[in-house]
Formats: C-alpha cells, structure tokens, sequence
C-alpha cells in the first residue's frame, strides 16, 4: 500500500492555496510574506517521521469511510474532512463559490480528503467567505488531520479573512487545489 | 453503484434530513470534478415573490433571504443588531437603516441608512442620519415612498420625529418632529402616515419640503386596546388594515385625510363573541413578536393567534387565522405543532406562509391549506419580510 | 370598587420617572426635552375614557392574580408586571441597583403593578441598565398594560438607554417611584 | 401569613427552580419596602478562587462572572466577539483582548487590550496593539507574564509573532516573531514560551528587551499527535502540563530551557491500553473546545472524554476523567448526563467543575464527587477560565 507522503507536496503548491482570486498583487504580498518567514510551515510536512502513523488513504479515517460525493450540502461530502462552519453550498454559495456580497480569502487552511469514486487523495483549500454575518446553515466541524493553532494551516477554528475588505466570517468552502499523491 | 452509496441509503434510515437527498443517491457521478478550481462569487437575481427576508435575531447579525418554494437560503443582506430593512420597490438595492458604534458597545455613534446592491449584495453607499429608534423586531420604522425616492427613517430622542432620506440624492433631507405619534404608514402621493397615541391617525404630507401635519379624529383607544403596530398596507387598493389587542380590525384608505373604518371582531369573523379587554375572561388573542401578514392577491389577512387572558398580546401564535377582509370571515384556521414567533406571506401566485420561533426554527407552509412544506434549522429568530408581488 | 385612575398620576411624577441618578444635568435636559413636546405623552393618559375598559386594581390581570412578593429573580415577582429584558436581580445587581460596571438610564418606561400584600397599585420604573453586553439570565417578557412605540413610555421593546455612557442593553430594574392610586 | 403563600407553595409543585426559593418562602415580608427608590450602582470583590469566567460565545458578547458555590452570576466582563481575557495577578484588572471594527463588520480595525477594574468593572484604558489572532475559544492567545507587568497577545497576520505590552505602562511595546509556534505559556522570570509544528516548544527570553528565542528539541508529533493548546500550568510547581490527541500526557518544568519530561497515556493510566492514532480502532479520547483544566491544590487535571475513533479530537465530553498527575492514576470518572463542550475547575477548598455546552446550558459539578450541585441556563457556551487560587 501507498503510503500517503505530506512530503511530496512541494512548495510549487504555494500559488495554488493562495488562491486565483482577482486579489493578485494582495495574494503575492501574502505569499511573499509566508515565504520570508521560513519557519513557517506552508504545508503539512511531518517533522517527526519516526512516530509517523499508517495514514494511507487506503487505512481510511472514519469521515472518508463514510464519505460521499453526491451531495456537497451535507457535512459527509468527502470534500469536508477538515470543514468548520458553515457550508457555502447552504448560504447562496457553491463547493468553490462564495454567496452574493462575500469576498474569498486569498489564504486559507487545508485538508487532504480522500474522493471515494477513486480513492484517491486530494488537497482540498476551504477558503473562507468573508465581510458578511455568519451563515447559519449546515454547520459541519470535521477534523481530519486538523492540528493546533502552532500549524495554522491545519488549524480550522481561524478566522481564514486576510487581504478581504472585511474579516467577518460567512461561510467556507472546500476548493479541489490539486491531487495529494 | 460504489459502495459509499450503501452508506447513503443506510444514513437515510436515521437521519431525517436525508430524505430531500435521497432521490439524487442513484447519481454515481460528483456534480463537481477533480480538477483544480478557482474561487469565484455569485450574483443573485432581483427580489422575486416567492421571497422570504428572515432577521437573525436579538443577537444575530443578518438578514437571510429564503426561497419560499424550495426553503433554500439563497443570501444573505448584512444587517446589524436592531437595523431595520427596506426593498427598493424597483428591486436594485436592500436599505439598512442601522445604528453602530465605533467601538462595539462604545465609541462614537453612527446612524446611517446602508445602501447594499441587490444583485451583488455588496455595500453601496452609507446615508448618514440622526437618532434612530433602538428597538428589535418593528417593520415601521423604516418605510420607503412608493416610488422609492424617499426613505423615512423613526427618530427617538427619546422625543419622536422621523428622518426623511433622499435615497435617490443619497442624502440626509431633515427631521420632521412627529410628537406621540410612531408606526410609520405608506401614503402615496402624500407622504406618510402615523399611529398616535391620542387614537389618531397623523398624516404628513410632502415630509420633504413643508412637512404638514394634520391628525385625524381618535379612532382607537391608544392605552386600552392598542392596535398593533405590525399592520398591513395593501399598495393596489391603497389600503392600510389594522388588528389590535382584542382582535378589533381596521381598514384605513389612505390619502391626505384617511379614511378609517369602523372597527369589526376577528373573532366574531369566526364565529366567536368578541374578545374583553376584562381580566378572568378567556379568548382567542392575536399576539407574538410579528402578529400578522397580508396577501394582496386574496385579501387575506395572516394572523397568529393564541388563547388567554387580556394583555397577553406578547404570547407567540398556536395557530394561524386566515382574515378574508372584504367578507370579514375567518376563511381558514391553521394550528402550528410549535408557537411561532413572527409570520410572513409570500406574494407569488401559491402565496407561502413563512413562521419561525425564537430558537430560529424556520417552517412554510401552503398558505391556502397550511400544509408544512419545508422546516429549517437556524432560519433566523427575528421578524419576516415578504418580497413584494409581482 | 376605586377604578384605577391613570391621570391621577401627575406631571409632579417626572422628576421621579426620571431617576435620581447622579446624572442630574442628563436627567434635567431630558426633562425639559420631554416638556418642551406637549404632544408627547409623559404618562399613561388615558384619551378615550368612553371606550376604557374595567381596569381597577381590583379586577386583576392573569399576573396580579399569580404575582408574589418574596422573590425577585423569578419573573412573578410582583413589580415585574410589564418588564422585557433580563433582570438585573439575575446578574449581579438588584431590584433597583444595576450591576458593575453598567449605567441605569435616566429615563424608562412605566408599569402599573399591584402588590399582592395590600392590593394596592404602585407605579414602577423599569430602568434599563445599559453599557455592557446582554444578561442573558432570567429573561421575562410580562405586558400588563403594555402597549405600542406611539406610546413609548408604556412599550418595553425599546432599548431604554438615554444619557448613559453607552446605549448598549445589559438588563432592566423595577424600581418604585410611588403609589398609583 | 398572606395569600400569597399559598400560592408560592402551590408552585413548587410545578417549577423546579422553586426549590431554591422555598425556604424563604416563609418570609411573608417583601425583602424590599413600598417607599419611592433610587436607582445605584453596585461593585463587586476581586476575583475569588471559587469564581467561573464564562464566555457567552460565537454571537454572543461578555463573560459571565459566576459564584461556583451557589451557581449565581456576579456581574459581566465586556467582551466582543473573538475576544480574549486575562486576569490581574494581583485582582485589581481584568485585561481583554479584543479586535473591533469602526463600523461593525467593516471600516477601520482596531486591536487593543481593553482593561477593567476588577471592582466597578468600568473601562479604565484601552492599549492599541496590532493584529491580534482571529479565533473562538483559545485560553493561550493572551496571557501575563507572573507580576502581571507585561501581557502577551498571540499575533497572527497570517505570519506568526507575539505582541508585548507593557500593563503597568499601558502601552504597547514591540511584536516580537515567532515563526511556527503558538498556545502561549508562563515561563516566569524568563519571558513566556509557547508550541511550535516542528514539535518543539521555544522560549522567548526578556520579550520586552532582546526577546532571544530558543528551541527545545522536538518532543511531540506535531501534525500526528498534536498537544491540545489548552493545556494546564501549575504556578508552584512551575509546571506546565500537556495532552495530546491520544491522550499522551508530558509535563514540561518551566525556565530558561524547559525540562520535557517522557510522556505517558491518559488511557494507561486509567487501566486501558494507550490509545492509537491508526483508523478502525475504537479508544477512549480528550477532546472538544476546552478539553481540560487543572486544580492546583489536589494536583489532578480533569479531561473531558469521549469514545471514538482517532482524529474526533473535537467531539464533546462524555465523561471526565480526574487524572492524579503525580502518580500517573484516573483516580475517578464522571459520566456526563449531556455532552460537554468546555471544563473549567475552581481554585478554592472545595473544587468545583464548570461544564456547559453549546446550548450555553452550564452545569457545576462538586469536584470531588462528581455531584451536580447547580444547572444554570444561558450561562455561556464559551470557554471557562478559573479564577487564581488565593
């Protein structure tokens, strides 16, 4: 079996999670930003590989083993494994789309959710939607691989609004970046 | 089939929710892809009739907007603690009349009409104005001029006058001082109207310029039996109805002198005595946060209604009584599983009644049979806005 | 049977309806506000004495019949006959003390409440305490004689925080200004 | 006696809560007389080691001050949204960390620390600090040095650093970096230390001044095995005491470079194997939003528990398990009748458990014995911070 290896993703993801919004010159800012910090970690790299878990996709955590993919109104669409709040799907939103007046973070945290259909790995960026009041429909808090705030890009109880007008939260949504192998 | 499916299927057999997603289970294929995606933003259509306005509530920030047929939220207009909203009756901007501090809860006081784009939901512009009552849950301290040019905006110093908003200049006009008189009523071609606490009705006319206040004869007995201020205002028939404590229904036809009904029972309408304002006598109240919502199309007055004694017109509705006007007959009777809070009527062609209770449980149903059609969790807990018809 | 006679109570009442808090430059602004807009209704002054129902003290309301006097953190205490909000006896203060660090308002509306002890109707302030967030403890919405914003002193929806510092609501007081009868 | 006490009595058959109030339903007297009254102001004592700090929540401002022995609140800290709060040493302020926006949810922001006196709780100050970490429920975003000269607030932008103000001053100092670490731990006469991903945990040394930074060597699986931020400090001992997701328990003696000792297994210590990180196995886990809290006297940290499976770090408690730090012993467990969402355990003779859960519902439980001793509604659904034992 496969083991899922956090290592192969490379930095060259670092454009992709910061977004394509039409917030350029705010999303370079903030990556040059991440990048002048170098002790900061960008993704998920494990520091401590003796202690590593089995976490292969195939050794499935119990959101990815009741995943599904019809339905991404529903905290178990397998995009969700590391979702905490409110689903844009149920606010006027999309999976990758934010409702009518909320503007997306350029940065957001991570997951790396398993697709059933394939039973493949992918990174999934759950950008806030930000400057409206908090969507109270369909709140979900999944944690897969969800850590403290010391990993802020695995942490998902942050206020993801920077480089948005307002940093009030509304929703979030889970956009596909990229596959996780 | 894959196998996730099996698990959809099982889930149905414990969660409820899951009946609405069901018939789309048999799809093996995720509507999205797996390829890379970027984050974008919608735009909504203009209000629609089938429109719900649900408030958060007390503590609550935003106003949901709900499709009644479907019970899908569809956005969301950034409205602040105890702001009242306006729709633009030619659908291009939501009005948020709303008071903030530069600090939270300290600071500098900002009161201001907001201007938010009805398609983008984005903020438009700020309208600054003076003094603003603070109070949750009222429809009729922000009513907007028929065409839409006007705003009028209750000012509570704690003296009573209201502001007048050029929303078209998107400016501040001026305070026109309305002493004893709130609740705020259409008149088109006039200016507005007023309920008094002297049992009148004042009328200002042209409130942007000479601002002229005449009053009509009292006509309801303001400390006995007070009409509520949650009325209806028919715009075709240029009518304004009014129930008040004990279920006494007014009609005013409104115009630089309105003219005022005599008052009829809406319980006699069901067949009842009518109700006493005297103690140890038990009746059907009208009551709740929000009593009441009209559809135009039938004439048909929504109101929720409660059993007890006098004074109890703050108790939420155990059932909705549907007022035929004209005839002056309860056509309908709906009993609700849960006491509701506040009501709403949609306006398009099969007319949705919208309640929600002060958990934020939001429930429509069929407003010609009272048929539940959809329940949502955390709707709101504040007061609904029907979209105007068509 | 003595009916009760609202416009008993007089004008010499406003100074007491307006407090005595240490605030008197606010409190005497106000008052001369309120006498300078004759139209404004400082009291619950009946103007249609044809249609007035029987409302003496003697003719209870479902409250009156139910209220007691023993203790005010229960929404049937006695005073408490048309107050909405939370009481303030719940949150640290008391029946006419507002807790730490919050402001009474100088002005309030009125209620007309009947002590169960002597039958005998006094009029009582409900005076919000204002300046810090809700107390959400012992919430009671009671509506004896409660009526609508055209006659604000008698409706208590209202956020009753005139003159003090901040306007934000934190709980309502029942103080007694006098005897109503 | 009155009629009246009749009635009470009658009551108590139906209201639970009459309980309390029976025994003084005796009293025929009301506890205030019929003279005209005037309106004051009360004050309250320092922070006392039975009192309860709770949050109201994600929309709900303030934090409840309550009296863990008889249940009842005491008065209210201010506090907006995502706001933290941090207690004086010395009781004479309470300090929040807040970020308000000029107009609401939009405008200019404004980060600062708020402070309070203890006393009249009045605003006394307000210090301006730049970008303060937006998050709900964290106990280590803002804590003091031990005289309570300096306060150090978690800055996230979103690189990592931490803001050093000056408390005695009431002024900002300097934003010190701090790439990769967060959860903020006294580190008395040296400066604070804090976690990092790479699993060490660094030091920072005179923050006010050089603010030199060190790190330990890597003792936990930072993105395996993650150690809950909210973890315990003993303020005799010097000690501060970690779980991770497991239930792995390390202690680590404070100073210039922190002494980690070699964890052990919350579940081993209560008979189980240690629980695993592997898919398909079902343990005993810490988790929630406030999973722990510590009672200094007894030496025993009181974890919220649930069963699962790995990765559920954040489901509610079921039950508590009372760890004796010392000797590695679950020396009890408390089944919960509700889930809990946050623990908090006070500091005086007789320990009590503050638990509430999302509802805000909050329940006091007698530490010893597990005994529910009150049941408060709408106490707050935040965290719950433990007032200094004395």
């Amino acid at each position: 079996m496969k083991r899922f290896d956090a290592d192969a993703i490379g930095e060259k993801l670092l454009r992709k999670l910061a977004g394509h919004t039409s917030r350029r010159s705010m999303v370079s800012r903030l990556g040059l930003a991440l990048v002048a910090a170098p002790a900061f970690p960008l993704l998920p790299v494990s520091r401590a590989e003796a202690a590593k878990p089995d976490r292969s996709p195939e050794a499935k955590t119990a959101f990815a083993r009741n995943a599904q993919t019809q339905d991404d109104t529903k905290c178990d669409y397998w995009r969700y494994c590391a979702i905490d709040g409110a689903l844009c799907s149920c606010c006027g939103g999309g999976i990758h789309s934010c409702p009518a007046g909320a503007e997306p973070s350029p940065v957001s945290w991570v997951g790396t959710c398993i697709n059933p259909d394939n039973g493949k790995a992918y990174l999934i960026a759950y950008r806030d939607c930000c400057g409206k009041p908090t969507c109270n429909q369909c709140g979900c808090d999944n944690a897969d691989r969800e850590t403290q705030l010391y990993t802020p890009q695995l942490n998902n109880d942050i206020i993801w609004c920077f480089g948005t007008q307002s940093m009030q939260y509304h929703c979030s949504t889970a956009v596909l970046v990229g596959g996780a192998e | 089939m894959k196998p996730h499916s099996a698990y959809v299927y099982g889930m149905c057999a414990t969660i409820a929710a899951c009946a609405v997603s069901a018939g789309s289970a048999a799809l093996a294929k995720d509507p999205h892809g797996l390829e890379p995606e970027e984050s974008d933003v919608v735009t909504i259509s203009p209000p629609k009739p089938d429109w719900f306005f649900v408030r958060g509530g007390w503590n609550v920030d935003g106003t949901g907007i709900y499709d009644g047929k479907t019970g899908k939220m569809l956005g969301m207009v950034a409205s602040s603690q105890l702001s009242d909203m306006a729709i633009d009756p030619a659908g291009k901007y939501y009005y948020v009349s709303e008071t903030i501090w530069s600090k939270g809860n300290r600071g500098t006081r900002q009161d201001m009409v907001s201007v938010y784009d009805s398609s983008s939901l984005k903020l438009v512009s700020e309208i600054a104005i003076p003094n603003r009552i603070l109070v949750n849950e009222r429809e009729h301290n922000f009513i907007l001029a028929d065409d839409g040019k006007l705003g009028f905006v209750y000012n509570f110093s704690p003296a009573s006058a209201v502001n007048v908003v050029d929303l078209a200049k998107r400016k501040f006009v001026k305070t026109v001082e309305l002493p004893g008189c709130a609740a705020l009523i259409p008149n088109p071609g006039v200016g507005f109207s007023a309920l008094c606490s002297d049992g009148s009705m004042a009328t200002v006319a042209a409130p942007a310029g000479k601002a002229q206040i005449t009053h009509s004869a009292s006509f309801f007995p303001a400390n006995d039996d007070p009409i509520f201020e949650n009325f209806a205002y028919d715009k075709a028939k240029n009518l304004a109805i009014f129930v008040s404590y004990t279920g006494l229904v007014y009609t005013a036809k409104m115009g630089a002198s309105p003219v005022i009904s005599a008052p009829f029972s809406l319980q006699e309408a069901a067949g009842y005595a009518p109700a006493s304002t005297k103690p140890l006598s038990v009746d059907w109240y009208p009551g709740s946060r929000q009593p009441m919502a009209y559809n135009a199309t039938t004439g048909e007055v929504f109101v929720l209604m409660h059993m007890g004694e006098y004074w109890s017109h703050k108790a939420f509705g155990d059932e909705i009584w549907v007022l035929d006007v004209a005839n002056r007959k309860v056509a309908r009777r709906f009993p609700l599983k849960d006491p509701a809070a506040h009501i709403g009527v949609s306006q398009g062609a099969e007319a949705m009644i919208f309640i929600n209770d002060e958990k934020g449980k939001g429930t429509i149903l069929d407003a010609r049979t009272g048929e539940e059609k959809h329940s949502i969790d955390a709707a709101g807990s504040g007061i609904i806005v029907a979209a105007a018809g068509s």
